[in-house]
């Protein structure tokens, strides 16, 4: 059967695409006549905001991706770093906002199921996930239902594929009622030596397509804005793709096990825009043209027409170049995982992307161009404004401080995420060796006599909309302050760029200010950022998100023995302060919860302080001094020390130095830690600690049952627990069947 | 699993693949958790009938000791190799963390190395937990002492009828549990409750071989 | 007006061309166990619900409510309801 | 005999006195949703298959043959088949 795929190229066709008359107008000039409509697909898709980066690029060549640890920085599916003893470590973070909003089960399901591809495609066993999400108000109408859809969604995918979640973030916050955030991380490890990339090499080489089968899911939306397009097809499409984490696990196997065998030349997943952008990466980065025919691809449904295929985003798909020796090899490894398999086209030496349908030509166009010459913009932005220093004596104090830490250990943002982790599988491989509920997720390296990697995903989206320069240093520093605090050495980031229109002189600011922000802080702390991914246009009626760049932190334990967690302290231990005095409540949790407003200057990093603390606690950690550890962030010290009596089930006397006791308990100062020291070795710590340089205080001791501080706290362990712990579930709790749909 | 055999043991257990229909020779057969075949249809179910269940079927009727984790249990009593159905948590959501458990039954090759009603801690992780059995059917699994594991009180994470988290059948060869041991064996996992039950399996195995 | 019970099966299927996982496995499933001749399988869900209401009429209208707040999946799926 | 295409549809439901957490669960959500009059909501399953077969009989035995094998937990389920 025919279809019709051949539509009259009119203005509206190319409006609907998203291609304004400058970039129509230089496609005209690369295509050499008029574009195909499969034609016009294509290049919409290649040179759409998510695959060509054209507002973000200028400003991400900015940030630091090298190091001596990093194999590939970003470019490839996923960065990849080495970690000792010729493994690698290879990870990346990815957002499914959009989906995610519009069917939450399916859409932060299908988010997984990419960064996991991304992973294994490099040629590396994913060991490790984690979720950054944000959602609306808790009271927004929507926040619950999306809630329960995003992590039941997550749950599903990686739990049945298999991979433990270590980690992530929960944020509450207005102005993502209309745009949620769901941002999925993976890591996987390796042989340094068996890393797979896209670059394809070698002429009249098989291209083999691998996995589930094509459908029209996904298929752009200037297809759903133009209902005309198609009438052979009654029922209005979904968008909205299906996850099928069997098939995916089953890829993952096939594809290390062909890998195995040497016969993979270039390998890459069909993510955004499937085919197209696969195939296009695959010729274009080997300097080779490829040729596909798609009446050879596995195709699910009747009848799709060239321009579908090209553009379908189906799941659990892959491409590769394969060694024409070995296809039989590769054969049996499909058939024995049960994957659909075809060839599909070849590469060529003319440089031309060429697609064959049903006997006709469909498109011939230029590789290199479609790949490499997106447009870039430098769009216009303006510096943002920024808030001056607010003393403490402005901030009103809490009537009751017992009331005030109890309100804030049980608010939305500061509240026990148990109910979420929960719903993960945490503890699959039997490798995990620090739970989501402390500051990093640990993993150890299977194989490996001591080594473990940590995994921490940070940002505090109220800084970055207070100081976007600031905000984006801290999320760095979080980040890493978190890694230090289980005893990692802190090796490379990822990151999540989630901002709103760049076409906005304002939005653009934020943009370069947190990127500048991000780079001056991954290069003080010896963080590269290696791979990452950046979501713009989240905005709904005109109203931005707040500016989110999401961190996505990499350490090395090198001896696990010798790490530090956010409950071990013991009966005794002496409370030390690194850090100053808190003195900063604009912007914290405090001010949002207990004064209920949000106002004035994001708190600062200094970074050559945070860089000298955070090399003080790691040896401290890595000499076997601390016997529990804790960064300081939402919330403050009074904040931390109940987080850390909560995780232990045992209480502490502390008697700080107080100048202002709201600002020392809630403020929210960065580059602080809490370490708890056995008691014979306290005057040895302290007197290191001075030697050092660092600032410190002893602070208390642990023990009873009770958390103390000064006159002010007098709390019992278990009331605090209460409160933390009870938010989510009651919450969640009335009538939120999860998924009567999934 | 395979760790865990591996570390208990000292030995590298032998992989069969679903298709197959004979197993090798062997003195214990672990059906491990996972998601088998996604969990579509009903956990465990498309795997319970796959070509190498039946050999496994042959192998519980000689007598040959077979313990199901998890996926693993789903599937035995999906095969029908031990009674009643592993249903939907009652909450609904996959649940991940830990529980502690009872053991109820110390006198059978798997659970001989704990006392009598000690309570053990071991991680659940799952979705479809939920154990049932008709009134008939769990009135002769409690009467046989078929019940191995029960839920201590108060953790019971998933509404299985009477606390149950692991039984055997009637010749006391074949164990489903939902916990997992394995993910318990050793410090790193910040406890080895679960040691205890593959050291006795692999007593029984030496024992028997002698 | 008085209120009887009625009892009602509410259908809901993945709308054509949206994915279905289990459906697949299910061919492949069956395939394996020897069934020739299955052409596709597709999965889906079926609640039977018993309620009060004043008419037949009332209740499909109630039923439409809860497939669209709940029982069905709009974006991906499709409900019918039957009221017997 | 010559085969033609069928379809069909089976329908998999807990049996009567098996508890079903999830229409439980969604007898909860539908109150709190604002609800009432709800009595009862047990969830089951749908198959829509489509097969050849010699004639409708012989699809229904094939079906039913499939429902035992693999589409119904019998333990705990009931099985009803439609040919169309
Ligand atoms: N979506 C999630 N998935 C898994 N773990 C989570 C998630 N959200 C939060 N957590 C865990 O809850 C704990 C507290 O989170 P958070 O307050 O963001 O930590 P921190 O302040 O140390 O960055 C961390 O261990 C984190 O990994
Ligand atoms: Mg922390």
């Amino acid at each position: 059967m025919t279809v019709n795929n051949t539509h009259a190229i009119t203005p509206q066709l190319i409006a609907d695409h998203g291609i304004n008359d400058e970039e129509y107008a230089r496609i005209l000039e690369l295509t050499g006549r008029e574009p195909t409509f499969t034609e016009l697909g294509i290049w919409s898709a290649m040179w759409n905001e998510h695959c060509s980066y054209k507002s973000s690029k200028k400003w991400l060549k900015t940030l630091p991706t090298d190091g001596p640890r990093v194999v590939y920085g970003p470019g490839e599916n996923a960065g990849v770093v080495d970690i000792g003893d010729g493994d690698v470590v290879v990870f990346k973070m990815e957002s499914h906002n959009h989906p995610s909003f519009i069917e939450p089960y399916q859409g932060a399901a299908t988010g997984v199921g990419g960064i996991l591809r991304d992973v294994f495609t490099m040629g590396a066993r994913p060991i490790a996930a984690m979720n950054a999400l944000r959602f609306g108000a808790p009271d927004h109408e929507k926040t619950r239902h999306l809630v329960a859809g995003v992590v039941a969604g997550i749950g599903g995918y990686g739990n049945s594929f298999g991979v433990p979640t270590v980690g992530g973030e929960v944020n509450f916050h207005p102005r993502y009622n209309g745009n949620i955030l769901v941002n999925a991380f993976a890591a996987g490890i390796a042989r340094g030596d068996a890393i797979y990339i896209s670059k394809a090499e070698g002429v009249g080489l098989p291209v083999v397509y691998l996995g589930a089968k094509t459908g029209r899911d996904g298929v752009g939306g200037a297809t759903m804005a133009s209902a005309e397009f198609d009438d052979s097809i009654d029922e209005k499409r979904p968008t909205v793709q299906v996850g099928d984490p069997f098939t995916e696990k089953c890829l993952l196997e096939a594809c290390l096990e062909l890998m195995a065998t040497g016969a993979v030349i270039a390998i890459q997943d069909m993510g955004a825009a499937g085919l197209t952008c696969s195939a296009v990466e695959m010729g274009a980065r080997g300097d080779l043209g490829i040729r596909l025919n798609l009446d050879d691809v596995p195709a699910r449904e009747d009848s799709m027409t060239a321009y579908e295929m090209m553009l379908s985003e189906s799941q659990e798909r892959m491409l590769m170049v394969l060694r024409p020796e070995k296809e039989q090899e590769a054969k049996t490894i499909f058939v024995k995982w049960g994957l659909d398999f075809a060839v599909v086209g070849e590469t060529t030496d003319d440089l031309r992307f060429r697609i064959q349908h049903q006997g006709q030509e469909v498109a011939d166009l230029p590789i290199k161009e479609l790949g490499d010459e997106a447009p870039e913009y430098d769009r216009p932005w303006v510096e943002p404004g920024t808030y001056s220093q607010q003393s403490p004596h402005l901030f009103a104090p809490p009537d009751d401080y017992n009331h005030a830490l109890l309100k804030l250990l049980g608010s939305p943002n500061l509240s026990s995420r148990r109910w979420v982790w929960e719903q993960y599988d945490t503890m699959i491989q039997g490798n995990t060796l620090q739970l989501p509920g402390g500051d990093a997720g640990v993993v150890r390296v299977d194989g490996h006599a001591t080594k473990a990697l940590a995994f921490s995903s940070d940002v505090t989206p109220r800084y970055v909309e207070a100081d976007p320069y600031e905000g984006g240093k801290q999320a760095v520093a979080e980040c890493y302050r978190n890694l230090i605090a289980t005893g990692s050495e802190p090796l490379a980031a990822t990151d999540n760029l989630n901002f709103g229109n760049p076409e906005k002189p304002e939005i653009m600011g934020q943009f370069v200010a947190a990127v500048r922000g991000i780079g001056e802080a991954c290069s003080s702390l010896g963080m590269p950022i290696v791979s990452g991914n950046v979501s713009l246009y989240n905005e709904t009626n005109g109203e931005a998100i707040l500016p989110t760049p999401t961190i996505g932190g990499v350490g090395l334990i090198d001896d696990q023995e010798k790490m530090a967690r956010i409950g071990s302290a013991d009966d005794r231990d002496v409370l030390f302060l690194i850090g100053t005095e808190g003195t900063h409540l604009a912007r914290s949790i405090y001010q949002y919860e207990i004064l209920e407003e949000e106002s004035g200057p994001a708190p600062a990093v200094d970074l050559l302080m945070e860089k000298t603390r955070g090399d003080f606690v790691l040896a401290a950690i890595r000499s076997g001094y601390a016997s529990a550890c804790h960064d300081i962030s939402d919330g403050g010290l009074a904040v931390a020390l109940a987080e850390m009596c909560i995780a232990s089930g045992i209480g502490a006397t502390c008697t700080i130095d107080i100048t202002y006791a709201h600002a020392a308990l809630f403020g929210e100062d960065q580059s602080r830690y809490i370490i708890a020291v056995d008691d014979q070795w306290a005057d040895m710590f302290a007197a290191n600690s001075e030697g050092s340089g660092v600032s410190f205080a002893r602070i208390g001791v642990v023990g009873g049952d009770r958390l103390v501080i000064n006159e002010f706290v007098d709390l019992s362990v278990k009331d605090m627990k209460d409160a933390h712990e009870a938010w989510f579930p009651n919450f969640m709790g009335a009538g939120t069947v999860a998924q009567a749909a999934e | 699993m395979i760790a865990a055999l591996t570390l208990v043991s000292g030995q590298q257990p032998l992989i069969a693949w679903h298709t197959d229909e004979e197993l090798p020779a062997c003195d214990l057969i672990v059906l491990p958790g996972g998601f088998s075949h996604g969990d579509y249809l009903r956990s465990g179910a498309i795997a319970a009938r796959a070509p190498v269940m039946n050999a496994v079927r042959r192998a519980a009727d000689s007598g040959v000791m077979i313990l199901g984790v998890c996926n693993g249990f789903q599937m035995l009593t999906e095969a029908g190799l031990l009674p009643g159905a592993l249903m939907r948590n009652a909450g609904l959501t996959f649940v991940c963390k830990e529980v502690r458990l009872q053991i109820a039954n110390t006198d059978t090759a798997f659970t001989k190395y704990y006392d009598k009603d000690e309570v053990i801690r071991c991680p659940v992780a799952h979705h479809d937990g939920n154990y049932f059995a008709d009134a008939q059917t769990l009135e002769e699994i409690e009467g046989n002492g078929q019940v191995v594991f029960r839920y201590a009180e108060g953790t019971n994470p998933n509404g299985s009828i009477n606390d149950i988290a692991g039984i055997m059948n009637t010749k006391r060869n074949v164990l489903g549990m939902m916990p997992h041991p394995e993910n318990l064996i050793e410090p790193a996992h910040g406890g080895t409750d679960g040691r205890r039950l593959f050291e006795a399996a692999l007593k029984m195995v030496q024992s028997r071989a002698a | 007006m008085a209120e009887k019970t009625f009892k009602a099966r509410v259908t809901v299927r993945l709308k054509n061309g949206v994915l279905d996982p289990q459906g697949k496995a299910i061919e492949g499933a069956l395939d394996s166990l020897g069934f020739d001749g299955i052409e596709s399988v597709r999965q889906g869900k079926v609640f039977d619900v018993e309620m009060q209401a004043t008419s037949k009429a009332a209740a499909e209208t109630t039923l439409a409510d809860m497939c669209e707040k709940l029982l069905a999946n709009t974006v991906i799926e499709d409900y019918s309801i039957m009221v017997g």
